[in-house]
């Protein structure tokens, strides 16, 4: 009998480089990813700006950590919520965003969109029915 | 129930490491279980024995480590948020060559598994943070 | 699934109360610690974001914000941390809006 | 001939206790009081809190500072303006806020208030007086 | 006296902007660095603060977070530290809305 | 001109060490007087030795401690805000009993007069914070 598989969501809620939470963040769900539990990512108010194309930090002098995203599809993480009205209130689309994908063994490795867009009232649908929500 | 506690800030900056104390404490008091409390991004800097907060102010590190000491806590510092952060313990010293260390009684360095653990083997998780 | 949402900040000061109210769904309790308690203050713009929500709120950080309970919106509930623990095993996760 | 004497405003826009700038604050403006200098205070936003009545920590666990705002007259400490649109926005009038006063060494000791209630406008013409601005 | 004003958080995350702009006068600079940057973006509903406003942007922070010039709202200049320091000196004094 | 900046967040959490170091580096570049960088608050944080920052990374702690010695710049770090956060010097390990020492080079802790003075002999003063 399997081991209890508990659903984890990890929400999102602020930019990128101003401060650390979220490469933080990004660094739990790569660890966590080695425990086979069912994983999702919310983005959410400025969380949705994690996202962004383009991101150079050269200038800055920090970490870019913005390709580690594209890699989540590697670690079957594969449920990424972006939440509409955040992205609504900012004047971003989709297309501001990155284009995460995963490959689905079960369809012969067929290339799936990751990030779902909802809205919030959907969203918070989603997370009543988490068991354990981490907040960074 | 069994609970796992996140502690996301350093001691008197924010009062996130307050609140997480006073509910860690109250949640023991009833009779619950604490699998954990993980320190996490600056709150690591709860877990330095380097403190010395004025007289008529609480010392937050210290009731840290009392309380572990008291309830058999276990009180874990990320150790990647931790080398960021400059706290150690005499392994990281000697992993990094460090002259000196700072980690306060009762807490220990280990990995971000820990947290994953604590999630999935308690009931609840608590993060308290800015 | 019912949840606790936890929300620490001013709600003049960070959006996160907002966000947080948009999530509460039917049966979820909307606990305000720290600085998070001033949405419950009477007059205060920011207290008609809580109407129609279960609402408690930490006693001892409104008593060292000076806020009296008779300074509270109708319908709050003061809890202490052992109110906050029962509130964590009454509902089903909890979330912090940070 | 005298030094230069220079206008230091200390600008609060902090809520007291959920962090720790309204204290840090504080202790900035205890020790330079001894520097002579022309110092004033601004409670903006949730700084206007910091002058609540009534804070009882006790049960958080905290020092309580609030009697230090009362002593800033004894270390010359007059100039005290709060920002009505502040108050307004939280529902909050002088009265909910500590009554502050110094007295007038000038005028046999005559007890003065120290805070003006001040509008935005106003304020930020004092500020722009100003030769130096704390933001904690 | 004019001032250079110094926001460095997100508008949609904190009030420090709004406050800012209500500090601005004539004569003033805004500059915005960190996540401030996210005000100056075209279609967001923050930008209208900034209308009628002289606004500088640090560069560094705008491409760390992958804002295209061609995304920022006209009448924006886009700086660099050196132009940062430039400005300090340009004003009398400078305000930090942290 | 003369210059104080101060510096109120710790190294990594928050960019405002950062956005700090770069405008200090610019304005000594271009010919200024940097009269001294305060670090209050955490910014206290920004000067410990013992952080080790992952390799693919910026080091916070050693780009100030080099810049200082590069330009004899005075770091400044604030004592009551160091004592409650656990930066300590041989002088505060001796006062308060401490077993062991973390500041970084290049950094000394000093009350809080030395920020009111750096007010008052500077031109202008920066603050970088949260």
């Amino acid at each position: 009998m399997a081991e209890e598989v508990k659903k984890l969501m990890y929400v999102n809620r602020r930019a990128p480089y101003g401060t650390i939470y979220a490469w933080e963040s990004l660094e739990v769900v790569l660890i966590g990813a080695a425990f086979d539990q069912d994983v999702s990512l919310a983005f959410i108010d400025d969380g949705v700006y994690q996202l962004a194309k383009g991101q150079n930090t050269e200038g800055a002098g920090m970490k870019n950590f913005s390709a580690t995203y594209s890699a989540l599809g590697d670690y079957e993480v594969t449920k990424i919520y972006v939440e509409k009205e955040s992205l609504d209130e900012r004047g971003l689309t989709l297309d501001d965003l990155q284009h995460l994908v995963w490959e689905d063994e079960d369809e012969d490795w067929a290339e799936k969109d990751s990030i779902r867009l909802v809205s919030r009232a959907e969203l918070a649908d989603v997370m009543s029915g988490q068991d354990v929500m981490f907040n960074f | 129930m069994k609970l796992t506690v996140q502690v996301n800030e350093g001691p008197y900056q924010h009062q996130a490491s307050d609140s997480a104390y006073f509910f860690t404490k109250a949640a023991l008091e009833k009779g619950h279980e604490i699998f954990r409390v993980f320190f996490y991004h600056d709150g690591v800097n709860n877990g330095t024995r380097l403190t010395t907060p004025p007289q008529d102010d609480r010392n937050v590190v210290n009731r840290w480590s009392e309380l572990a000491k008291e309830h058999d806590l276990d009180l874990v510092i990320c150790v990647a948020a931790a080398q960021r952060r400059g706290i150690v313990d005499d392994g990281e010293a000697e992993r990094n060559g460090k002259d000196a260390t700072n980690i306060a009684d009762g807490f220990r360095i280990s990995g971000l598994g820990q947290l994953i653990e604590g999630a999935v083997q308690s009931d609840r998780v608590v993060v308290f943070g800015d | 699934m019912s949840l606790l949402h936890i929300v620490n900040k001013s709600p003049y000061e960070k959006n996160s109360l907002n966000t947080a109210t948009g999530y509460c769904k039917d049966g979820d309790t909307l606990l305000l610690i720290e600085d998070g308690v001033y949405a419950a203050m009477k007059g205060g713009s920011a207290s008609v974001n809580l109407e129609g929500l279960d609402v408690a709120v930490m006693g001892s950080d409104l008593a060292a914000r000076g806020i009296a309970e008779d300074k509270l919106i109708d319908g709050i509930s003061v809890v202490d941390y052992a109110g906050f623990v029962d509130l964590v095993e009454a509902k089903d996760s909890t979330q912090s809006w940070l």
